[in-house]
């Protein structure tokens, strides 16, 4: 019923019919089922990947500008706001490579920073207010999702030394625990994220 | 309605019951829990009348005012109505809690009462283009126990019933003004003719079954229901309005035969309430000796 | 599809207090700031104050006293726990590591995730368990039935469901009754004659659903809620009679407890379950199940 | 009623005022004649309707239905402001209707109509949007009316339904709404402000007065008038919201329930053809930034990998000259 796009790119409307539901079909984002069939909850072209054993994913994408919620285990960017003993408080402001234009709400507790030690944690020496970390969204509460960096891709990616200067210079992480400013040389502790490398651009050998 | 929290067992229980058409209370899905009525029960307002639907107590009084009519229809009356949720029907209401119900109930009403074929409009009129009656209905709702729209109908229905309008006369002074005099003997009143005022019924759509009076608990675990105003002109039902409400949608024919239930029960409730008034009216007469109210 | 709706008028509304004329003895009944006792020789107990030496009613109720302990119960009121008691709660909150229900008292109690004896029945490490997977076991709005393990110092209970009796209740009809009505006995959970089990909580949250095979006592202890099967007719009837027979003594300020519901449900089979909803008919069945108690003490 | 005939009024030194004050029943009677009744084949209006109307904001759209006007904007959905005390298990949704000061004539009405035509329009939005995916979210949405000629709910349902898709929010369906109002025995569909003032204005009077005096055929029974909308989504053809008011007879409301679910249908594919263009459009604009973002890449990784031959200053001398615009 969706209409043929210019090449073999599916465009189709929310409420159209996909496909009927087979046991190794799975229902991505944009789609929901109703008595056997996947409808599309969202406008979009539709596209079908391959994930794990021929098990198949449909999902409506929708180009340009759509809105994202952050769901339960999406990569999220965000800024420290508030750091006490016991939680931090962030701002999701990126969802997964999606900017997003109002941020939410996102808390951090102690127990979630680190896999190893979880309860000797020290939220002082993981985060500084102004810091902008990556995290995993575990669930959402209230009014704020439950956000967790206890994998080593996830924590701290650009920190600001703490001594109020003029110049903001983002420092240069130094191990897993400890960044340090290039200018100053002050050493301070931070729960850091070991950043993949493989779109950054190595300038310096 | 006020919010029930129900947990998944006992709304599959409640699922159920409605399919078996026997509810936890023993009722069909047709069937109404016991009301009971009282009309004239607050002395100072010109009209009045206590409805209780089980745990539902709604109390209605009117008041009366001259007011100049409106230039579009000049030779109408007007009807304003208010409802009102008391914080001590649930804590829910206290605040603004209540508005958004108060809200919605206030619309279904103005929309069931706007047709002059549904209210006699022109009952109401003193002198055309300038001097009207103009009715307060004030509805206060004293314990919230579902189906709300209903009861609220019946009580408003019960109270204009009940409505004494004081004889009006008519003298032309010399500088073209007239002037009203109002008689203030009690008994020299008009009544309002009330056959045709609609009454609102909630049909409400559980699993796929359409049931009538839903209690609070049947409201909580029901996606959509549609409340329809039936009005009765010389023996046949019309419909002055309606709305659906519950935020869930419904499909075509199961509205269609929602519309007829409803339809049906309104014809039933608007004979059995006038002949609840009939039957009161005889009894009281027109002095009234004590009202029960809410003591005994 | 016609309706039996009925509109009755408040004439001829049932005169409920002439059911209590027929009461033989009425305690004295104390409204407060009445003098109860002399203070000396008497220790002071709840619902009470001391002034010049006097020991006054600070509520209008019932004396009650033990051995030296004098104190007023009111005759309604929210329910006011004692350890021991068996409950029927509705959990409203899931917070870290605990439960907040409502027990239709003044303050909502407490189920801590460790008086829970969680699926796998054995005792699981209790490490930092996230909201995520406690709402698996417990969600907002179940029903639990379950007993007060202690009472912290502001008032608020803290409930324990350890036995097997207690647990996560499945399909049925709750009823909410004035916590004083329901008459302290040695047990709670009834499996009556006429076909349902009856859970009596203290807190005036009556539990009634189908009928509980021997084997699984209460609530199985257990969190398994089967929502599939349907429940049929016949139970399904006997559950609304029941209900509407405890609404009715409820009504008629009778004691609930299971030999004056078993009395009520005898009286109300001449009737039809819809019917049991009219005021005359439970005035009917108050009476009747009243004299059949009276001549039951004799 | 009192018969008291209006006197010479003296405060206007002689003249005098119009003999009765208010507008008989035939007096509307020119009025209703000067509404071209809808011939055989009622001239069909096609709505004009389009998404993304603004930039600043994801989800907005305009649609002109006649001479009414109606923009939508819908933002994404932000924290629950009140926090109710118990859990939401469904995302709450908001609608704020405002009024151009310009919209529409009589200025009195406009806040208790736009009141009503908020929580009119909240709920009949309330079944389409998925709200279990926005849990503990509320989704504001605001209508302007920047001219009334109305039909001012379905239009705006209509243009809402866009908003929303456009707006990327999950819906389980396109939704259509349309009017239908039947008045002494005509009907119009989706009609303009000059009928629907008329049937308010007379509210039936004429009615009455026919029922009184006889003229219309069918004496005794009433004039039945009344306006009814109807919100649906297509695909498992469920109704969303179908309002009605004045005074119709079974019959007859069934009757224009289904007329308005035929216009329904109708609008579904001019909206159907709009949303797929606009997908069109913006999938194209999306492959196009794709090619120039790979672009990009492929010149980056063209630089990087002649700095890893060259070494730093020979990499800097070789982009010096090929500079053209550097001075020598």
């Amino acid at each position: 019923m969706s209409s043929e796009g210019d090449e073999n790119t599916v465009v189709c409307l929310p409420g159209e019919r996909l496909c009927r539901v087979e046991d190794n079909v799975v229902l991505g984002i944009g789609t929901y089922e109703q008595n056997g069939y996947i409808y599309a909850s969202k406008s979009g072209v539709v596209n079908i990947e391959e994930s794990g054993e021929n098990c198949q994913v449909v999902s409506v994408h929708k180009p340009g500008f759509h809105l994202t919620i952050p769901a339960t285990g999406d990569v999220v960017t965000a800024r420290v706001l508030v750091t006490t003993p016991k939680f931090a408080k962030c701002a999701i402001f990126c969802v997964r490579n999606v900017l997003l234009e109002s941020s939410y709400r996102g808390l951090l507790r102690k127990e979630d920073v680190r896999e190893t030690e979880k309860d000797r944690v020290d939220i002082y020496k993981s985060f500084k207010p102004g810091d902008v970390i990556l995290a995993r969204v575990i669930n959402q509460m209230e009014q704020s999702f439950l956000i967790t960096t206890a994998e080593t891709e996830l924590g701290v990616v650009v920190a600001y030394a703490s001594d109020a200067r003029k110049t903001r210079v983002p420092m240069v992480p130094v191990g897993w625990s400890e960044m340090q400013c290039p200018l100053t040389t002050i050493k301070e502790p931070r729960k850091v994220a070991k950043v993949l490398p493989e779109s950054s651009i190595n300038i310096i050998k | 309605m006020a919010y029930v929290a129900l947990s998944e067992a006992e709304k599959t229980f409640i699922l159920h019951g409605v399919e078996e058409d026997f509810r936890c209370d023993g009722r069909s899905r047709r069937d109404y829990r016991p009301m009971e009525l009282e009309t004239g029960l607050v002395s100072n307002a010109s009209g009045s009348a206590r409805l209780r639907l089980a745990n539902t107590d709604i109390l209605v009084g009117i008041k009366t005012e001259i007011d100049v009519p409106d230039p579009l229809t000049p030779e109408f009356g007007k009807l304003e109505f208010f409802v009102d949720c008391s914080a001590n029907a649930t804590p829910e209401f206290e605040g603004r809690g209540g508005s958004d119900l108060a809200q919605e109930l206030v619309l279904a009403l103005e929309n069931a009462y706007e047709s002059p074929l549904a209210f006699d409009y022109r009952t109401l009129c003193l002198i055309p283009g300038q001097q009207c009656w103009k009715l307060y209905i004030d509805i206060l709702i004293l314990e919230c126990g579902g189906n709300l729209h209903d009861a609220v109908s019946l009580a408003a229905k019960a109270a204009l019933h009940n409505t004494k309008l004081p004889r009006v006369t008519a003298s032309l002074l010399d500088a073209g003004v007239t002037d009203l005099i109002i008689s203030d003997n009690p008994y020299d009143c008009t009544r309002l003719t009330i056959d045709t005022v609609p009454l609102l019924v909630t049909v409400c759509k559980i699993g796929d079954y359409c049931l009538v009076d839903p209690s609070a608990e049947e409201e909580a675990c029901s996606t959509v229901s549609i409340v329809v105003s039936v009005s009765m002109r010389n023996g046949e039902a019309f419909l002055s309005g309606s709305h659906m409400t519950g935020g869930g949608a419904m499909h075509r024919d199961t509205m269609r035969n929602c519309l007829n239930l409803g339809l049906s029960i309104g014809e039933q409730l608007n004979t059995l309430l006038a002949k609840v008034l009939k039957q009161e009216e005889e009894r009281v007469g027109p002095k009234r000796p004590k009202t029960v109210g809410f003591l005994k | 599809m016609a309706t039996n709706a009925t509109i009755e008028l408040a004439l001829d509304r049932v005169d409920w207090c002439a059911l209590a004329e027929r009461q033989d003895v009425l305690p004295r009944v104390y409204t407060p700031g009445e003098v109860v006792m002399p203070e000396a020789g008497f220790m002071r107990g709840h619902g009470t104050f001391v002034e010049d030496e006097n020991i006054k009613a600070s509520v209008a109720g019932v004396i009650e006293k033990v051995n030296k302990l004098i104190s007023v119960r009111p005759l309604k009121s929210r329910y006011v726990g004692e350890i021991g008691d068996v409950v029927v709660a509705r959990v409203i909150e899931v917070q870290q590591k605990r439960w907040r229900v409502d027990t239709n008292s003044r303050l909502d109690s407490i189920l801590l995730l460790s008086s829970v004896n969680l699926p796998g029945g054995e005792l699981r490490r209790r490490s930092a368990e996230d909201e995520q997977m406690m709402r698996r076991y417990l969600d907002e709005g179940d029903l639990i039935s379950a007993e007060v393990q202690n009472i912290f110092e502001e008032g608020t209970l803290s409930l324990y469901t350890r036995s097997l009796k207690y647990g996560k209740l499945s399909q049925g009809v709750l009823v909410k009754v004035f916590p004083a009505l329901v008459k302290r006995r040695k047990m709670h959970f009834h499996n009556l004659p006429c076909g349902a089990s009856v859970i009596l909580g203290n807190n005036g949250y009556i539990w009634i659903s189908p009928p509980k095979s021997q084997d699984q006592e209460g609530g199985e202890g257990g969190f398994a809620q089967n929502l599939g099967e349907a429940v049929p007719r016949n139970e399904r009837e006997v559950i609304a009679r029941l209900r509407n027979c405890i609404l009715a003594l409820a009504k008629c300020k009778l004691m609930l407890y299971d030999t004056s519901i078993q009395y009520a449900y005898d009286e109300s089979l001449k009737y039809e379950a819809h019917e049991l909803l009219q005021q005359n008919v439970i005035y009917d069945i108050g009476e009747q199940t009243q004299a059949r108690l009276r001549d039951g003490d004799e | 009623m009192l018969r008291v005939t209006q006197t010479k009024n003296a405060l206007l030194d002689g003249a005098t005022i119009a003999e009765d004050l208010y507008t008989t029943p035939k007096d509307c009677e020119e009025g209703f004649e000067s509404l071209e009744l809808p011939g055989k084949n009622p001239k069909k209006l096609s709505p004009l309707l389009r998404a993304g109307v603004l930039t600043t904001v994801r989800g907005s759209a305009y649609m002109e239905y006649g001479n009414t006007k109606v923009m939508a904007i819908v933002a994404p959905p932000h924290e629950l402001m009140r926090a109710t005390a118990r859990r939401m298990n469904m995302g709450v949704i908001n609608c704020f209707v405002n009024f151009a000061a310009f919209a529409t004539g009589e200025l009195e009405s406009v806040p208790e109509r736009e009141k009503h035509l908020g929580s009119m329009l909240s709920k009949a939005l309330e079944p389409v949007v998925c709200r279990t995916e926005f849990l503990n979210f509320q989704l504001d949405i605001r209508v302007l009316i920047l001219d009334d000629d109305g039909c001012l709910l379905s239009t705006a349902i209509n243009c809402c339904g866009v908003a929303l898709v456009e707006c990327g929010i999950s819906t389980y369906d396109l939704v259509t709404a349309s009017t239908a109002c039947i008045y002494r025995d005509n009907v119009f569909l989706n009609p303009t402000a000059k009928e629907e003032e008329l049937l308010r204005k007379h509210r039936g009077g004429h009615a009455l007065a026919g029922s009184e005096n006889s003229s219309s055929t069918t004496t005794g029974a009433p004039q039945e008038h009344g306006l009814i909308t109807t919100a649906s989504m297509d695909t498992f053809d469920q109704l969303a919201q179908c309002q009605q008011c004045g005074y119709l007879s079974p019959g007859t409301y069934v009757k224009l329930l289904d007329y308005t679910l035929a216009i329904n249908k109708s609008l579904r594919q001019i909206i159907r053809r709009v949303l797929t263009a606009r997908i069109k459009e913006q999938h194209e604009l999306d492959v196009r930034e794709k090619a120039e973002s790979a672009l990009e890449d492929q010149r980056l990784a063209e630089i990087i990998e002649r700095l890893g031959r060259q070494g730093l200053d020979e990499f800097i001398q070789s982009t010096i000259k090929e500079d053209p615009f550097v001075k020598r």
